[in-house]
């Protein structure tokens, strides 16, 4: 929660004190050196100040001891830091291996989110208190970026393929979400709140905000909507591959090489679905550029994810 | 301690102007517009510039009031997009990438490793022109509405979406971009083939080393960024291109051909300011830079590991892990060599004779901004703690900490201390002193707070802003007027000296030198006779008598 | 680096008109070569070798027709700082692209 | 840079010799050195281009090879042949005026003209072909640049791989495009430099423009060198 007048952020995630932390020690860094050179500037201005104005300093020329010492210090002290700010990237970037899932789709100028129990929202995002949640996001147009400064975590949403930004929550509350990669005229309009509820809040919120259809059944409904299933399904005339159990998978691909199959290969499967053409496959599949929004991209990818292996199917996906 | 001073400016007895130098050589104002003189091209340039950084400074005033409110207090968001965007392109291009290398390293260079022009005097004066003509294609920008991409012009928003003068613009900065390559490779040759006899590489000036770095950085970045404006131009024109998302093209990679001209695009803006404030230290001190070789070559190393890090703009920006690790550390080991700088000045201080001229207030000044500045990039270069500030008032504080704390006080300096030598005209010491005080309190009044707030998380380029922001940003806008304020003063005063300032003489600071063994103003050749340059010339307390062959 | 060619003479190296004959005709014979070797298969080394013939051919270029064998070590340094950096700009750049897929793209699974 | 030489103070009145130079070997190792510094310069900014190409030539391969094969290799072999043999007139014309051959200077330099001349034409050629309806090679597959629709639209077969394809093209363009403009203002220069070769004004002791001019062209043919297998031969088997 803001104070009137703030002087620190909020501590609300768990990375966050990771990051104070660090800032802490590179401000007492700082501060030393700062204070250091202040100071014997001053002394040496006012004990070697001028008295005679023929007078000249010492000839000194250096010395190769100090050269090393102030190289050499700062050397030790700046690696120090490199590491870690190294260890508390690491942590930020690598995603723990289960967390809530939630998608964001950042458009000139508002944030849509999607739960995967398909409640949406814009420029809100309601999520529960720790847990890991992810936050898988693209862009419509131009870049964003996703910014939680209470979690001390951002991330831009890049239009054309996905990243994805991570953090648990600590502390209950409502928090600011804001844009922080400048994308036109109301940049500063595209903030928003992130409300940390208690997980039974959250699963309150998620029941009463529900549409009653999750973005899986979203996807399944745009996937017959789009005719996808004319292809992808066991019966169809025209065949194209099963997706059953498709995503995690490696795919083998008619080029020779092999993929895996993440939400990034789902999503150029269907909007540039010739780029990589499965082995065995006609590449009939016709691209859908243009006629699906990036959300209904996420809510297909949610469906496909959603399908369980078929089991003893002949056309899984090849390994 | 004691030794007395040799030199020849020892004794100077109610010094007088020369009868012929530069500026009365020739009159007329086709004199001027036509000139091959060094001297004169800078003064050119400074006029220019001086321009520029007053409508940069207008901008810089707008976005302050603006954030006086957090509804934003005057102005529409795409109006205020515009004026960060104008003012972090026109301070960037056409004020600070020139500003001391094309008017005090124009001046002075020459005089300093004793020629008598830069090697190529034409097309110095080329320079000047294009980036004439790509300020008018920036003032046609900006007066047909302006451009509202932000300095950086990132696709696909400047490519694509924004309806600004984004082609003009660029256009501007394209042109400008070659004035810059043109001075560098000057400056190059000219130090390579152009030294006077005795003027070996360890005996020039740090100034010239710093030049010669910064030179460098300019011939081998500005090209990389010309290229990429001139794609995304192409992209804008033709309506498809290669940074575009939807055939398969990548947005981050403008970003990193931008960020490797633009990273070390700053060290073009700070290396100038550097050996300005190494020949500042070491005259006020009336001692020889403490670390002489370890100075001259941390600025090459500056200038060369400085390619090495443009990646830690982009942490955040898609770049991988791995990558942003890469260019974490290399940032790190580029901190070191202004580390190195930054003692080795101190401790030339040690038992010098340090004089408190207006232009050592500046350094002063400087050493102390720099430094926070400096400091700061180390916040930024954590890329773990990147993450929260990045793009935040932080980063703004950061910089302008560096650009404005560090090289503008650098360029005062400067300015200051070789004023007599371009004029042959004293300043108005008190005057001069009250400024330089102003300008250091207003700064740190700016740009402190921003440190504060980014920390809160205040995205920078925002028109509005949460409400629990705004006495942050009270405080700085009122910093900002002050240092307004400031700024004018010299402009002021320094033109008022011109005309009727004292008669300085050659030597005023009693300093070493070559360029303060000719006559101030200097003639259009710069020396009578080509000078002989000894240890004497260049070096305090040396015990022979100097020599002006 | 003679610092201060005062009283240095003109003397240019002059390369016998015959040796850019024959640098012409090795150019005319690499060009055919890359051509010709286009058109096979050598997978990976395809590229490898279009390249290196292209390399081959400026330098036979820098050092004949640019003079650059009898220049100066200064001319020398200039030359390879400016494919030093164009070296730079693209492999820190590829550090980026080619460790794309290390880690984000199977992290989108679970 | 050629003009009668401004002297001061008396001291020497070498013709050619300008005036902040102490002797003409200084004045011609600047102006080299100057050239040089600037081929560097000119490096990096195709260098940009170059980054690019090497990105996406990973990532949309087939594209690119796709793309490739639209390019006409016979014109672009010969513009290879006559870019080679411009750098082969000019390296002879240095030589020429090296050891005062003013003749053969003025006929190596119209040669170069002439050659570069050339090129441009058949560049011309091939835009041309490129900017009207193209039918592709591979049967039932088109690359139009100009479509109505917009830039570069690529149906039929080809399809599939029309990003890259437009990638490649956007590159084409821009990469040739740089290096013709680059060949005009060699052009223009050279005309200025002929001229005064016609007028008899250089000679052993002084032809730097000559020379100065003769490391310009050589560098634009490098970077044809290096655009010809990048952009004709990505892969032509198979
Ligand atoms: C003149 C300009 C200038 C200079 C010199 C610098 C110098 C440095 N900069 Fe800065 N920087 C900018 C101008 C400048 N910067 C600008 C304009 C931006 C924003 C661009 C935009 O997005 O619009 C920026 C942004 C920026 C970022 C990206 C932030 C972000 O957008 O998220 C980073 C990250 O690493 C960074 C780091 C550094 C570092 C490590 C240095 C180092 O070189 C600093 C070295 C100096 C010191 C360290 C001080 C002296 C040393 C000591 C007293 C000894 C103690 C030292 C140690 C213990 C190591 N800068
Ligand atoms: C050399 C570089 C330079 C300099 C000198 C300055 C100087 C100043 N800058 Fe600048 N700034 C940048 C480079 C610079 N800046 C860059 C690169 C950006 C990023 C842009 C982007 O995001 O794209 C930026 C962004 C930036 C922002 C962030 C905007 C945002 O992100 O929303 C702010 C906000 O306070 C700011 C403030 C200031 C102030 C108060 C000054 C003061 O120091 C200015 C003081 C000067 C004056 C006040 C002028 C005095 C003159 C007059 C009053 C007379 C005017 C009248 C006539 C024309 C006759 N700057
Ligand atoms: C005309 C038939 C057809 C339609 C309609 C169709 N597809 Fe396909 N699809 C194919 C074929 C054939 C392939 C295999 C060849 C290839 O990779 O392109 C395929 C491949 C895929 C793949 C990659 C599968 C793998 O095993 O790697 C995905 C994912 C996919 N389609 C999703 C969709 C979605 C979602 C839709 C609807 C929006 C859709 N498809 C509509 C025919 C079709
Ligand atoms: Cu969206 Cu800024
Ligand atoms: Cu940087």
């Amino acid at each position: 929660m803001q104070s009137s007048i703030p002087i620190f952020p909020d501590q609300a995630s768990t990375i966050a004190s990771r990051v104070d932390n660090l800032y802490f020690f590179i401000t007492a860094v700082a501060t030393f050196f700062a204070v250091l050179v202040t100071v014997l500037v001053i002394v040496f201005a006012v004990r070697y100040r001028r008295r005679k104005a023929d007078e000249v300093g010492e000839p000194i020329h250096g010395s190769l001891a100090l050269e090393i010492i102030w190289t050499g210090i700062p050397f030790v002290l700046a690696m120090t830091m490199f590491v870690w700010g190294a260890s508390v990237f690491m942590a930020i970037a690598r995603v723990p291996s289960e967390t809530l899932d939630i998608y964001a789709v950042g458009k000139q100028w508002m944030w849509k989110f999607q739960h995967r129990e398909g409640q949406r929202e814009i420029n809100e995002l309601h999520v529960p208190v720790n847990t890991p949640v992810r936050v898988i996001m693209t862009s419509e147009d131009v870049l964003h970026d996703l910014y939680f400064p209470a979690f001390r975590v951002k991330m831009d949403a890049i239009p054309g393929r996905y990243t994805q930004l991570w953090f648990t929550a600590t502390q209950t509350g409502r928090f600011h979400l804001f844009c922080a990669e400048y994308c036109g005229t109301n940049h500063s309009g595209m903030i928003g709140s992130v409300v940390v509820l208690p997980q039974e809040e959250y699963e309150a919120w998620l029941g009463g905000a529900s549409t009653g259809e999750t973005l899986a059944q979203q996807g399944e409904k745009l996937f017959t909507q789009f005719a996808c299933i004319t292809c992808h399904s066991p019966t169809a005339a025209v065949r194209g591959p099963l997706l059953n159990g498709l995503f995690g998978q490696t795919v083998q691909l008619a080029s020779g090489t092999s993929v895996v199959a993440d939400a990034d290969y789902i999503r150029e499967s269907i909007l540039n679905p010739q780029a990589k053409i499965v082995a065995g496959y006609p590449p009939i599949m016709p691209t859908f550029q243009g006629q699906v929004s990036e959300e209904q991209v996420l809510a297909l990818t949610e469906y496909i994810r959603s399908l369980p292996p078929a089991e003893g199917s002949a056309a899984a996906p090849q390994h | 301690m004691s030794t007395p001073i040799t030199g020849t400016g020892s004794a100077v007895p109610a010094p007088a102007l020369p009868e012929r130098h530069y500026l009365n050589a020739t009159h007329g104002l086709k004199s001027w517009l036509l000139t091959t003189d060094h001297k004169r091209i800078g003064l050119l340039y400074l006029f220019t510039i001086t321009i520029f950084f007053l409508l940069g400074g207008l901008f810089a005033l707008l976005v302050r009031l603006q954030l006086l409110s957090p509804q934003g207090a005057i102005m529409t968001p795409d109006v205020y997009n515009r004026a960060f965007t104008m003012h972090g392109v026109i301070m960037v291009f056409f004020f600070l990438v020139p500003s001391i290398p094309a008017t005090l390293g124009n001046f002075l260079l020459p005089i300093m490793i004793g020629a008598k022009d830069l090697a190529f005097p034409r097309i110095n004066l080329l320079s000047w022109y294009l980036f004439v003509i790509g300020g008018i294609f920036g003032i046609v920008a900006l007066a047909g509405g302006g451009v509202d991409t932000g300095w950086t012009f990132y696709t696909p928003y400047s490519s694509m979406s924004s309806n600004s003068r984004v082609l003009t613009g660029g256009l501007g900065i394209f042109i400008s971009g070659f004035a810059s390559i043109l001075t560098g490779l000057n400056f190059i040759v000219t130090t390579h083939r152009m030294r006077a006899p005795g003027m070996t590489w360890f005996r020039l000036p740090l100034f010239v080393w710093a030049h010669y770095a910064t030179s460098l950085i300019m011939i081998l970045g500005t090209p990389v960024v010309a290229i990429s404006v001139l794609l995304v131009m192409f992209e804008r024109v033709l309506r498809v291109g290669i940074f575009d998302p939807s055939i398969g093209g990548d947005p981050v990679l403008f970003q990193h051909l931008f960020w490797f001209y633009s990273h070390p695009a700053v060290y073009i803006m700070v290396l100038p300011g550097m050996g300005v404030i190494s020949e500042l230290i070491a005259a006020y001190s009336r001692k020889n830079i403490f670390g002489y070789a370890f100075v001259a070559f941390s600025s090459l190393a500056i200038a060369v590991v400085g390619f090495l890090v443009w990646g830690h703009h982009m942490f955040v920006a898609g770049e991988t892990p791995y990558s942003a690790l890469l260019f974490s550390v290399l940032s790190y080991i580029v901190a070191v060599p202004s580390a190195i700088k930054t003692f080795n000045w101190t401790a030339t201080l040690y038992r010098g004779s340090i004089s408190y001229d207006t232009p050592m207030l500046y350094a002063f000044g400087f050493l102390g901004l720099f430094l926070v500045g400096g400091l700061t990039g180390l916040f930024l270069a954590a890329a773990g703690l990147d993450v929260h500030v990045h793009d935040t008032y932080f980063v703004v504080a950061h910089f302008h900490y560096i650009m404005v704390g560090g090289t503008l006080m650098a360029y005062l300096g400067g300015m200051h201390y070789w004023w007599p030598k371009i004029t042959g005209k004293l300043y108005p010491e008190g005057w001069s002193k009250l400024s330089a005080l102003i300008i250091f309190v207003g700064f740190n009044l700016t740009f402190f707070p921003q440190f504060l707030v980014g920390y809160l998380g205040m995205p920078r380029r925002y028109a509005m802003y949460p409400p629990e922001f705004q006495i942050y940003n009270v405080l700085s806008t009122a910093g900002a007027t002050i240092l307004g304020v400031g700024y004018l003063l010299p402009m002021i005063y320094l033109t008022w000296s011109w005309f009727y300032g004292k008669p300085a003489g050659n030597n005023p600071w009693n300093v070493k030198g070559l360029e303060w063994q000719t006559t101030s103003p200097p003639p259009t050749f710069n020396f009578d006779e080509t000078p002989i340059v000894t240890d004497a010339t260049v070096l305090y307390g040396h015990p022979e008598e100097v020599k002006v062959a | 680096m003679s610092f201060h060619p005062q009283d240095a003479e003109l003397h240019d190296h002059i390369i016998p008109a015959k040796v850019y004959y024959a640098i012409f005709a090795a150019l005319m014979v690499l060009t055919v070569i890359t051509v010709a070797v286009a058109w096979v298969d050598l997978g990976l080394l395809n590229i490898v070798v279009a390249l290196g013939v292209a390399v081959l051919k400026a330098s036979l270029v820098v050092l004949y027709f640019m003079h650059v064998r009898y220049a100066s070590r200064l001319t020398w340094v200039v030359v390879g700082s400016g494919f030093f950096w164009l070296f730079i700009l693209l492999s820190i750049t590829l550090t980026d692209y080619l460790s794309r897929g290390w880690m984000e793209a199977p992290m989108l699974v679970r | 840079m050629p003009e009668a030489a401004v002297t001061h103070h008396g001291a020497h009145a070498i013709p050619r010799l300008q005036h902040h130079f102490d002797t003409m070997a200084q004045q011609k190792e600047a102006a080299t050195l100057g050239m040089w510094v600037f081929l560097v310069t000119e490096v990096l900014f195709f260098g940009g281009m170059f980054c690019a190409y090497m990105i996406y030539r990973m990532w949309h391969y087939d594209g690119f090879v796709a793309a490739s094969r639209e390019l006409d290799l016979g014109l672009g072999g010969i513009n290879t042949a006559v870019l080679i043999g411009s750098s082969l007139t000019v390296a002879l014309g240095v030589h020429a005026a090296q050891t005062g051959k003013q003749r053969q200077l003025v006929w190596m330099l119209i040669a170069t003209l002439v050659l570069g001349l050339v090129f441009l034409v058949i560049k011309y050629f091939e835009y041309e072909s490129k900017l009207h309806l193209h039918e592709a090679h591979h049967a039932a597959a088109m690359v139009r640049l100009f479509p109505a629709a917009g830039w570069f639209e690529v149906t039929g077969e080809l399809a599939p791989l029309a990003g890259g394809i437009r990638l490649f093209m956007v590159l084409y363009f821009a990469m040739t495009g740089m290096h013709a403009i680059h060949m005009i203002i060699g052009i223009g220069i050279l005309a200025v430099i002929l001229r005064m070769a016609m007028k008899g004004e250089f000679t052993p002791q002084w032809y730097a423009p000559v020379e100065i001019f003769g490391l310009y062209w050589h560098f634009v043919d490098i970077v044809w060198i290096f655009l010809f297998p990048l952009l004709y031969l990505v892969n032509r088997h198979g």
